[in-house]
C-alpha cells in the first residue's frame, strides 16, 4: 500500500507492507523498522528504534487527529490510487461554501434569510452551548442560498447550517 | 444518622456524594433532567429520580421538583452540592419546611452571608480585617482624595452595584484621582443604572487564599488549612493547591483564627470556605464566605486526611465534630486542575459531544473525582466541568511531577478539553516557584507557548498510514460483508477496528 | 541522578516503577517477553526491548538478555520489581560486573539474608529474638523432648530443608513427640532426600507482621511503620493493611527499632522488609528479610506520605534520606487488596483470558496500581496479579468503607476474578473488628457465604431479554448486512451493540 | 417478543414490546413500568419504580452472566419462536462427550492416547496455566475416540480436548 499524507503541509510518502506478522515500512524512500501493535480500536502501540510511542486517533467527518504522547497532529491521508483523499476537506473549492457547527449546540439565532446579500465575515447564526454563544460567520461575500436550521433546533458538530454561494 | 440522602446536583460532585453516602450505608437518591438519564451520578446511585427537562432552571434549580422527588423517594436529608440551589436560601428554608434536612448552614447564615453589605457590615462589628476603604459610596472628589491620602495609593475606584470590572478605575497618583471618578461613574451610570462608586486601597498582584472551615450543631468550630486559588481565568479558579507555598505556620493559624471568627459571627454550621486576598507583605483581607462546599475540596482532603463530605452529613445529622483544632494535622501537598470540556487553543469555548475515548490515570499520589464514562454525551446545558484531577506529594515538587505524569497518561477523545493547558502550567518555571497571583494565568495565556522541541512528524507519518491500513485490511477481510457505504462510515470503521485490534492481540 | 532506569519486570509492578521515572524526569526502559508485547508496561514506558519468549526462564529470568538490553538502550541503573531476579545476588553481583547500578540491596546483604541458617546465625549474633529453638537438626527423641521441656509445649517440628508445609509436625504434648518425629523425619527424607528436622516453639494463631525500613549508603536507616499481613492463603499474602490494629505506638517502636537493627546487622541498604510472628501475647519474633520493594508497600505509603519508589531510587544513585526517624508520621489507615485473575469459587483456580469490560474505582481514598486495561489478554505464563487496590480512610472503619465502595464499582468482564473475595471479606465481622491471624482466611472460607439476602431475579430476567431484544433489534436494523453466521457471533454482535448503544444514547 | 429466561432453574416469561422510546414490560403475566438505557455493548441501566441497576453482561461460547452490582446470575433465554435455545449447552446428550478446556493454557501432558479405554473421572489431560495444573477428567467410562491436542500446544477456554465415545 501506498499513502501520501499530509501533515501540518508537508507531504509524506509511504509504503507499507504487511509480511505475515511484520510490517515493511518505507517513509520517503528510507525504510523503517517498526513493531506495530493495535490495543483498541483507535490506539496503537508502535515500537521504532527502541522507542515506544501510543498513538491515539481521533476521527471526525472532517479531520483526523493523530495523538502522540500529548501533542496532537492533524494528518491527512491520501490513497494515490483513489481519485480523492479519504480526508478532503469540504468548501476548499470555490463556489458555494457550507457553515458547518465546530460543535454541538443550541441555534439561539439566525441572523439572515435565505437569499440575503452577506459580507465575509458577516455573522449568519449563533449557536450557543455550556452559556456561551458562538457566532458563524460567512467565509466569503455572497448570497445565502440555503438556511438548514432554526432559532431553538439542536445541532452537532460538523452539521451544515447555511450554504453561502 | 440520615438513612436515605437525595442529592440536588449532577456531574462530578453528585458522585463525590454518592460515593460518600455509599461508604456510610447510606442509600443515595439522585435527580436527573431529560439529557440526564445516562450521566454517571444516574448510574452510580441507589435511586434516581426524572425532574425535568434539560433547562436547569426547570429541573436542578426547580425546588418543587426536587422536594417532591425527596418526598416520593423517603430521603430526609438533601445535599446541594456546589452551585445550582447550594447557596440558595430559599431553598435551605423550603427544605426545612418540608421537613428534610439540608446538608449546609441554615438560611439565616447564607442569607447574612450572602450579601455583600451585610456581610460586611457583620464582620466589621466582628473585627475581622478588610481592604481598607469605604463601603459607601463617594461624595465627593475631595472626599476621595482625602481617603485616599488616608489609606495610601494605589487606590482602586469601585461601583457599589458593580461586578465584571465595569465602573472600576485602578488610580496610581493623586493627579489622576479626579478624572478616574468621574468615568468610573458615568460608566457605573451607563451600565447598572447607579452612579455610587467607593474607593479602596488596590492590592496589587494579590493571591487568592481561602480558608477551609468546619463548624458542628453543638458550637465547635475547627479550620482546616488554607487553599491557594490565585491560578484564575475571568475570575474562575482554575488550579487549587493546599498549602498555599506562602502561607507559613504563624500566618496559617492567624488566618484560621480569624476564618473561625467569620463563621462564629455567622452562627455558621457546616462547611464553609471564607476567602481572602494576600497582598505582596502578606497581609490578608476578607473577601466574602461560601456557605457550601467548594469544588477545591479534595486537596484538603489529601493534606488533612479527612473526608470532608462524610464529615459535611455526620454535622447534618447532629454530631459533634469528632477532633479539634489540636488534632488537625497538615501533611504534604495536593494540587488540582479542573478538567473542562473546552478548548484552549480557541478561546476557551465549550467542546460538548461524545465522549469516544477515555484513558484515566492511576497509581500513587492521584485522586480522580469524575462525572463522564467512556461513551457518554457531555450536554451542552451545563457547566463543562468534567472532572478534577488531584496531584499529592510529599511535598509540592512532588505534587506537581505527580501531577505532570497523570495530566500526560489522561486522555479524552473526541471532544476537546483543557488538559492541554494544564501539561503547560505544571512545565512552567514560575509555577513550579510558586510566583503565583491572580494575573499569573493570563500572564501565561499571553506568553509564547515554549516549542515541544521534538516532532514526531515520522512517527505521525507512519501512524496515519497504519491506521488507514488497517482500515483497509479489515474492510476487506472476513466475511466481506461489511458495507463501506458512507453514512455507516464511522461506526462501521468502529467495529473492523474491533476485529483487526483483535487480530493483532493474538498475534 | 540516573538519566535512564530500565525495569527488570513487568505487569503493575514494572507500571509502578516507570510512573516514578516519570516522575522523577527518568527515562523507563522496559523490557518484554514474546506474550507482553502489548503488555500495560510496554505501552507506558519511554523505550522497550524485546528479551525472549514467554517462558520467564528465558525471559524475565534471563540475566544476560536484561543486561544487554540495559547495554543496548544505556540504562545505567536497573530497578527489579518484586520476584523474578529481584532477590538474586548472581543478578546484582552481574548488574555491579556490567556496570550498571543495581537498585537494592548489595550482593552481599542479599546472600546473608537469602540464606535461612546464615541469616538467623548472623541475627542471633546481633540479638534479634527468634523463635525459641534450635536452628540445628536433632539428633535423639531424647534431646527433642529436653528441649520441647525447656522451651514449652505446643512445639513445631521443622524440616531443615523444608518449605510448603512439608516434613512439619504440630506437637502438644510429649507423649506425642517421638512418633511426630519419625514420622517428620520419614517425610523430610521422601520430600527432600535429607531428614534432618529441628524444632522450635509452636505459636498458635500468630499475626503475621513486618516492618518497612529504608536504609541510605551513608549509614542512616529508618523504619517506616508496620504492616499487618495476616490475612493469607498457603502462605501467600492476599489483604495487608497499615497500621496494624494491635500494633500500639510502644510496640510499633520496639519493632522498628529491631527491624533497624537487623537491617544495620546485615550492612542493609536500599528498601527492605522484616517479616515477624507476632503472637497472642504480642510477643514477636524475627521471621525473616526480603531484600527488596514488596507488592504491599502502597499501604505504607499511603499512611506515611513517602513515595518508596522515589526515595529507592535516590539512594541507589547515593543520596541521603532526606528524612529523619523524628519525621516519620503515620497517618490514617490503609488496606490493600491483591486482585488476581483466578476463580475463587473453583478453588482460586486461575483464569487468564481477554478482559473485554473494565470498569475500574476512583474518587477519594481509592489508589490502583494495575497492570491491565480493557482489551489486553491476560496471558497464561506469569503469575495472576492483575492490580492492587487499596483504599485509605482517616481511620481503619472508614478505609474498609472506602475498599468496599471501591470493590462495589471494579468490574472485570470476561475472566474470573477474587474480587469477589474481598467483597466478602470487608463485610466480615472478625475482619471489621480485626480479628486476624494467619488462619484467618481459612476459616472464612470454610465458613458457609452469608446469604445476599435480596435476590434481583425479576431484574435478571428483564435485563436478559433486553439485552437479547437489542441484540435482536440491532441484527435487523439499519443496513441489513450484518451477518447473523454463527461464527462471527461474538465479534458481529459486539459491533451492533455499538450501534445500538449510540441509538440509546442518542434518545 | 417474548423470551423464555431460566435463571437458577427457574422459568420466567417475559414480553418486550418497544413503543418508539419506550419498552412495554410484561414478566409472568404482570406489567413492571421500566426505563432503560444502554451506556455500552454490554452495560444496561434500569431504572424499575425508583431504584437503579446497572446490569453487565458477560458472555462466552456456552453462558451469559447477568451481573447486577456485586452478584452474577446464570441467565439462559430462549425464544419460544426458534426451535433451540439461544445458549443450549453442548454435550447434554448421550452418546460421544467433549472434554473442554475451562481456561486458556498449555496443554503440558496427555495421559491417553485414541483408542484407550478409560473409567470415569480418569485424568485425560493435564493444561497449566499461571504455574497452576488443570486435570481435565473424562465425564464418563468409554473409550477416547480422539486427542485434538498435543502436549505443548496452547489451548484457549472452551476449545474441544478430546472426545470420549
Amino acid at each position: 500500500m501506498v499513502y501520501e499524507i499530509i501533515i501540518d503541509g508537508n507531504k509524506r510518502r509511504l509504503e507499507l507492507d504487511r509480511r505475515s506478522d511484520e510490517w515493511e515500512c518505507v517513509l520517503d524512500g528510507h525504510e523503517i523498522p517498526i513493531d506495530m501493535v493495535s490495543t483498541h480500536a483507535d490506539v496503537l502501540s508502535l515500537l521504532i528504534d527502541g522507542k515506544t510511542y501510543e498513538v491515539k486517533r481521533e476521527r471526525s467527518a472532517s479531520s483526523q487527529n493523530i495523538w502522540i504522547g500529548n501533542t496532537c497532529y492533524q494528518a491527512e491521508v491520501r490513497d494515490p490510487r483513489s481519485l480523492r483523499g479519504r480526508n478532503r476537506a469540504a468548501g476548499d473549492d470555490d463556489g458555494p461554501k457550507k457553515l458547518m457547527a465546530a460543535m454541538a449546540g443550541k441555534v439561539v439565532r439566525v441572523l439572515v434569510a435565505e437569499k440575503d446579500e452577506v459580507d465575509a465575515g458577516q455573522g449568519i447564526i449563533v449557536v450557543e452551548a455550556m452559556k456561551m454563544q458562538n457566532e458563524i460567520k460567512s467565509p466569503k461575500k455572497g448570497v445565502i442560498q440555503k438556511v438548514l436550521v432554526a432559532q431553538g433546533g439542536n445541532v452537532n458538530a460538523g452539521d451544515v447550517l447555511a450554504v453561502v454561494e | 444518622m440520615f438513612k436515605k440522602i437525595l442529592i440536588a446536583n449532577r456531574g462530578e460532585i453528585a458522585v463525590r456524594v454518592i460515593r460518600a453516602c455509599r461508604e456510610m450505608g447510606i442509600t443515595s437518591v439522585a435527580v436527573y433532567s431529560d439529557v440526564d438519564r445516562a450521566a454517571l451520578h444516574v448510574l452510580k446511585a441507589d435511586e434516581a429520580y426524572h425532574i425535568g427537562p434539560s433547562a436547569a432552571s426547570e429541573s436542578y434549580l426547580n425546588i418543587a421538583k426536587i422536594l417532591e422527588a425527596a418526598k416520593r423517594s423517603g430521603a430526609t436529608a438533601i445535599h446541594p452540592g456546589y452551585g445550582f440551589l447550594s447557596e440558595n436560601a430559599k431553598f435551605a428554608h423550603a427544605c426545612a419546611d418540608a421537613g428534610v434536612k439540608f446538608i449546609g448552614p441554615t438560611a439565616a447564615s447564607m442569607e447574612m452571608m450572602g450579601s455583600k453589605t451585610r456581610a460586611r457590615q457583620e464582620m466589621e462589628k466582628a473585627g475581622i480585617p478588610f481592604v481598607p476603604g469605604t463601603s459607601r459610596g463617594l461624595e465627593s472628589a475631595e472626599q476621595a482624595k482625602e481617603i485616599a491620602e488616608r489609606i495610601g495609593y494605589p487606590v482602586m475606584l469601585k461601583a457599589a452595584a458593580g461586578g465584571g470590572g465595569k465602573g472600576m478605575r485602578l488610580v496610581h497618583t493623586p493627579a489622576d484621582l479626579k478624572s478616574a471618578l468621574e468615568s468610573a461613574k458615568s460608566e457605573a451610570q451607563r451600565a447598572f443604572s447607579d452612579d455610587e462608586v467607593y474607593i479602596e486601597k488596590a492590592i496589587l498582584n494579590p493571591r487568592h487564599i481561602e480558608v477551609q472551615i468546619l463548624a458542628d450543631e453543638h458550637g465547635n468550630t475547627v479550620y482546616l488549612g488554607e487553599r491557594e486559588c490565585s491560578i484564575q481565568r475571568r475570575h474562575q479558579k482554575v488550579v487549587e493547591e493546599s498549602p498555599s507555598a506562602v502561607v507559613d505556620s504563624d500566618l496559617r493559624q492567624r488566618m484560621g483564627e480569624v476564618a473561625a471568627r467569620v463563621a462564629k459571627a455567622a452562627n455558621y454550621t457546616n462547611a464553609g470556605t471564607i476567602e481572602f486576598l494576600l497582598d505582596e507583605n502578606k497581609n490578608f483581607y476578607f473577601l466574602e464566605m461560601n456557605t457550601r462546599l467548594q469544588v477545591e475540596h479534595p486537596v484538603t482532603e489529601l493534606v488533612t486526611g479527612v473526608d470532608l463530605v462524610h464529615l459535611q452529613i455526620r454535622i447534618a445529622a447532629g454530631e459533634t465534630l469528632p477532633f479539634s483544632q489540636d488534632d488537625v494535622r497538615l501533611r504534604g501537598h495536593a494540587i488540582e486542575c479542573r478538567i473542562y470540556a473546552e478548548d484552549p487553543d480557541n478561546n476557551f469555548f465549550p467542546s460538548p459531544g461524545n465522549i469516544r475515548l477515555l484513558r484515566e490515570p492511576g497509581g500513587p499520589g492521584v485522586r480522580e473525582d469524575s462525572g463522564m464514562y467512556e461513551g457518554w454525551t457531555v450536554p451542552i446545558d451545563y457547566d463543562p466541568m468534567l472532572a478534577k484531577l488531584i496531584g499529592y506529594g510529599s511535598d509540592r515538587a512532588q505534587a506537581i511531577e505527580r501531577l505532570r505524569r497523570a495530566l500526560d497518561e489522561f486522555f479524552i477523545g473526541g471532544i476537546k478539553t483543557n488538559i492541554s493547558l494544564f501539561q503547560r502550567i505544571v512545565r512552567d518555571d514560575d509555577f513550579k516557584a510558586a510566583k503565583l497571583d491572580t494575573g499569573y494565568l493570563e500572564r501565561l495565556l499571553q506568553s509564547e507557548p515554549r516549542d515541544s522541541s521534538y516532532k514526531n512528524d515520522d512517527v505521525v507519518a507512519i501512524a496515519a498510514g497504519l491506521f488507514a491500513a488497517l482500515d483497509a485490511t479489515s474492510m476487506t477481510r472476513g466475511n466481506g460483508l461489511q458495507p463501506a457505504s458512507s453514512n455507516n462510515k464511522s461506526s462501521g470503521a468502529a467495529s473492523n477496528w474491533k476485529k483487526a485490534s483483535r487480530f493483532e492481540a493474538l498475534r
